[in-house]
């Protein structure tokens, strides 16, 4: 393949600013509310929007710090219902970003329909909608959205020719926008050409890249999971390599990668690992190694079960995926999947099921070279106390362990007997495995208590304090506070 | 013998989910129905169309994205204007919005024309069970040796 | 060490039938219920079980198909209710085997306050006990659990002195026991001495020695996770492998060795590695190479978050490490961990969660060597791809895109769009890995092509039927219906 | 400068949970109360004989495994027999069986004759900060000088 040729940006790919304003008058007049986008408007209201509003900026400091984000999916065709419900995700739900998630009439740019169905709500009393109709509510009403809450909030769609609800998104005050000219085409869509929404999707990153230039940084994020249906790994990561490339070259700096998880740990973990690198190799090799790339996993988008025990499994399942490939984000799914539009009620719960699992599995990664060793201390350990057991009970095991009790050769942590020693004191090591912190009289080698005592230094330094019984008693009630590790507040 | 009962198969509206539908395809094939699949996104006007061209015995709309209930107002009517009043409509899928009470949910639909309604999750070979019943075919072998 | 002396079994440890049967006489005569015991009358019982409501018989089939059986905790006061939540579990629960757990009252052997307790929840109409009082009860009440569940049912409480217990539960049909002189003591009692439990559960023990002669085999479960708090995997390993050895002297032929989850993944999988090993290895070593060792994994045993979303995370956590651990069994929490003895609705969705993830897991296992190699596979195949699409783009990356899916070189399973060629189809290999069954055009290297082709002909192949849409199908129901890989049904 | 305030502390009944009563003594003892720890399984005369050597100046009783209700009827009408029948009593923990509404179990507990009921899961430093109110103690720097 010609390598030298194709690995230099083409500054004549991006869209000429001239032809790109004039196409937009027209975009502004597909919908009465497009009247209301004024971009010297937008920079100024992003200018003055809180650093915590901001979506790039919460990603950046999560991939700094190896966090992972939560973020469910969420929208109501009423402005109140769904600032309430957005209310509720971010306060109940704990929720680390939010969604705006756009209607299919809108997405299907039939705004007189998704008019239709705005009333047609109102009138009922039921939601009629599957979501928020952006571009008919407008940029005012939208900022409502914005102003009301604390967090950064992105739009979720699905939409083939996303541009006037870019232009009046971004207007609106929100940070990120999701979708690319493949990704919101081909699964999303029956008659749409391709050339067609690469075109529209050019748009919208050509768009972006106007409030890049301006200063104002706003986060894209390639649609990962595809038809959310058993998509091998390797066609989701080259659509996402390739929508990166795309949305670069129109100017965007700022993007998150994303990938639908399959279900088997090790090929999900390798997936999100592999997508990152590969997504950093191909825009530094194109000359884009100056954006910003952060991942997301999406908790499995395939079918689920109905009953919402079994729905929590396949959440958590995700969760735990999302939390040992360190990804940036994660997009939740709700115990009331295979049933319909959850309650915000279901949807606040599928994202208190992630943060457990996100904070109690934060510690850990899957380098599962550790798997040998930690069999081999456990192994080695296990075989020090019983050996010796059954050495002083000279043949009589009974006997053993009534003088290894009396000797603290056996001691078991916390318990309430008095022939217990209760002098050995475990603690967890900074990957959340259980150490021992003081071995009392446990007949280990000398290699296992030093083995031991390094992994709480380790720790000890790493949280900045002493090791003590106040770290122990954080551990005890790590995990109904939510983490492993039971870190200091 | 009878002739193979035909059924024309689609996703209503501007709904684009797309694995139900060719897994009912398989199964309706299966057992030996003649099935005209339209895919996603079909418009009540191409589902009759359809019907009509084809002769179908029955118009099987699934829906899963949530606007079910504006999408197939009117299709009964439609369905009369067309001629082909007394044809079988049968829905299936995600058909309203958020979790309702199914009761409710049929209720409405039965009410809007459609002669079998069914709820998420439905398998497929409830529909085959209900489709032979309602077209009136024996089980599978019959149907094949047509 | 002695290792030589150590290494067999001294025969003189085993209690003498004699002295044995003239302690029995005086256990029996502890609380009224004892006069219904009669050895010949339990052999009897026994015989006439259905093999489906035998611990041993479900526990070994398990064994040999690497299947994970889940198993609630749950006991109340009364006989009704117990077999009405029994019969809940099991049906609406999932459950693979039952437990029948003893409240803490008959548990110290206070059975006149227990007494008191069924008293006062029959009058009070609610439950004063926080478990089933089986020595209360009586041989024919008990029965009545065997006759009306189609489950086997194991005694599980926390007894330091369980001689009576065990008498009456077996002859009542129970064929499970859990517990052990130590296990049941140190975490279980304030002042009663290691030789006093150690010697009353050689009782136990040396009965159900006198079972396994009579042909009858009742499993034995050393109760692993001690106090459940942060107890390092060496000392409950020691405990386990120590009260086997005491148990198998006495006569005992079928064991599980149990665990604690501590809640790190890669720690708690090399546990329960090691467990079986060593304690396979161990009882070899005194001359019990022909007992039957079985795992169980218990679901994290400290204290639990009291929001039900929350404790579910930390239920699917456990059920997580039982499929990677590969475990026999595994002892389910409930949402309503943190609050109180839980109601039978929510017994049952930790129950099912549990299940789903089993099922959902089964496939799997935590070998990740694999890791790094499926990490090459990824990169390779996605390069393939994306580099293909750029060659085609000419400089173009819009272009190439647009000709790659002409061409099928890009290609997303199940999409609706008619620009998508649709020949790609996608199925899970053996591991529930996502894998490529029909290539159609995608550009992947011969090596790569011949990588899936094998990865689906070996799962084909264990499946026993052609690789065919059947099987594709399969797999995208599987997750609803509880599995990752979609097997034939 | 007040002495320092002893509470006597234990699990009562035939419940041996040894975890929460550490951290409940570690607790109140950084907070500068004098710590009498019966530790598990303290019968009602243990207490209250505790309570009359030590001069103590609350009954902190913990119970977890469910037969709180069983343990503590009579605990208050004991106390009074023996000649402390103001002091004061607290109890928390899971102290009944099962889920309950926490009103109405508090209610029967505040009937039983305890000052203060504590829900599953309650902060030891709730228990503290309602301690220093009840016994009248000013914040740790106070104490701690004592
Ligand atoms: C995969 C999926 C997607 C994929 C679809 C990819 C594709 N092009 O096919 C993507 C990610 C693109 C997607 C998009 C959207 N989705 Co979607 N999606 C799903 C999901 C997870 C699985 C659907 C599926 O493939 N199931 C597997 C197949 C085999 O089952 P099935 O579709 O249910 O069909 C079977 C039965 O229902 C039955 N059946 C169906 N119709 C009929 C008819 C008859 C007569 C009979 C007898 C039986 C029958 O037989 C079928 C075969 O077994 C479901 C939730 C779930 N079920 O878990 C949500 C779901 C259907 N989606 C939903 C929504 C809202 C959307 C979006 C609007 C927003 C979003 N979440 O992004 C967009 C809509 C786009 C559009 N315009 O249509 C909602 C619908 C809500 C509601 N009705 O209240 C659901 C229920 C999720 C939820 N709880 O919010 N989705
Ligand atoms: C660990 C544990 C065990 C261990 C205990 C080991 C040991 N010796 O310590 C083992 C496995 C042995 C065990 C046994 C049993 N347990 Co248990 N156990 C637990 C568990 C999971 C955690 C308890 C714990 O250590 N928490 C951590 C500490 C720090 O928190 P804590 O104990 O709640 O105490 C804190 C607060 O509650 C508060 N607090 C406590 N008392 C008081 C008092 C006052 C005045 C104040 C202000 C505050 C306060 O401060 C403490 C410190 O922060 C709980 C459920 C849970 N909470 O998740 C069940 C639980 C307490 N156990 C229960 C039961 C029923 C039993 C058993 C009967 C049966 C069984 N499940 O095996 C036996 C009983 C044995 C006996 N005779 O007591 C039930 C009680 C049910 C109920 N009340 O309805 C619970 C709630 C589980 C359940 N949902 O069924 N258990």
């Amino acid at each position: 393949m010609p390598e030298s040729n194709a690995s230099k940006i083409q500054p004549e790919n991006q869209i000429p600013l001239e032809p790109f304003m004039i196409e937009r008058r027209e975009v502004l007049s597909a919908w009465k509310t497009g009247a209301e986008v004024d971009l010297e408007d937008g920079f100024a209201y992003h200018r003055q929007l809180e650093q915590s509003k901001k979506f790039p900026v919460k990603l950046s400091a999560a991939k700094a710090s190896s966090t992972t984000l939560i973020q469910p999916r969420a929208g109501v065709p009423l402005i109140s219902d769904h600032i309430k419900l957005l209310t509720y995700l971010q306060n109940e739900g704990e929720a680390d970003l939010l969604p705006t998630t756009i209607d299919s009439y809108t997405r299907q740019n039939r705004y007189r329909e998704a008019q239709n169905g705005i009333e047609e709500s109102l009138r009922s009393g039921r939601a009629m909608l599957n979501g928020y109709p952006a571009v008919n509510h407008g940029v005012e009403t939208n900022r409502q959205i914005i102003e009301s809450l604390d967090l950064p909030v992105q739009i979720r769609h699905g939409t083939p020719d996303a541009r006037l609800l870019a232009e009046i998104c971004y207007v609106s005050g929100f940070t990120s926008f999701e979708g690319g000219g493949i990704s919101y085409n081909i699964p999303y869509a029956k008659n749409v050409s391709l050339e067609k929404t690469i075109r529209d999707w050019q748009y919208v990153d050509r768009l972006t890249g106007l409030y890049q230039e301006a200063g104002i940084t706003i986060n894209r994020e390639p649609y990962g999971p595809l038809t959310g249906t058993l998509v091998p790994p390797c066609i989701s990561h080259s659509v996402a390599i390739l929508e990166s490339l795309l949305a670069a070259e129109q100017g965007v700096r700022n993007l998150t990668v994303g990938y639908g998880q399959c279900g088997n740990l090790i090929q999900d973990v390798a997936a999100m690992n592999v997508l990152s690198k590969l997504t950093e190799e191909y825009m530094a090799k194109f000359g884009f190694g100056d954006a910003d790339i952060t991942t997301v996993l999406h908790q499995w988008m395939g079918g689920f079960p109905q009953d919402e025990a079994k729905a929590y499994a396949v959440i958590c399942w995700g969760s735990a995926v999302a939390a040992l490939a360190k990804v940036t984000k994660v997009i939740v799914k709700t115990p009331q999947e295979a049933v319909g539009v959850p309650t915000m009620e279901a949807n606040a719960s599928g994202l208190r099921a992630t943060k457990q699992m996100i904070t109690m599995l934060h510690d850990q990664s899957i380098n599962t070279k550790s798997l040998d060793s930690e069999k081999e201390i456990i192994e080695a350990e296990t075989r020090c106390i019983v050996d010796k057991v059954i050495e002083i009970g000279e043949g009589n095991i009974a006997a053993g362990v009534v003088r290894a009790f009396q000797a603290g050769y056996l001691d078991i942590p916390f318990a309430p007997s008095k022939y217990n020693a209760g002098k050995l004191l475990p603690a967890r090591d900074n990957q959340g495995a259980v150490r021992i912190f003081h071995p009392g009289a446990i007949p280990l080698s000398k290699d296992l208590l030093e083995f031991h005592k390094e992994k709480i230094i380790e720790r000890a330094a790493f949280e900045k304090r002493q090791a003590s019984f106040q770290m122990v008693i954080d551990d005890v009630y790590a995990i109904s506070k939510g983490r492993l590790v039971g870190r200091p507040r | 013998m009878d002739r193979k009962k035909k059924l024309v198969l689609g996703v209503i509206g501007a709904d684009v989910h797309a694995v139900g539908i060719r897994i009912l395809d398989f199964a309706f094939t299966q057992a030996g129905f003649e099935v005209i699949n339209l895919g996603v996104m079909v418009s009540q006007d191409e589902f009759i169309n359809a019907a009509i061209e084809t002769n179908a015995d029955a118009i099987v709309v699934s829906s899963l994205y949530g606007h079910g209930e504006l999408d197939c107002r009117g299709l009964r009517d439609k369905c009369v204007e067309a001629g082909i009043g007394d044809i079988l409509l049968y829905i299936g899928g995600n058909i309203v919005v958020g979790k309702q009470h199914f009761e409710d949910v049929e209720k409405r639909f039965l009410e809007m024309g459609f002669d079998r309604v069914f709820p998420p999750g439905t398998d497929p070979e409830d529909g085959v069970r209900w489709l032979k019943e309602d077209l009136k075919v024996g089980d599978w072998e019959d149907i094949s040796d047509a």
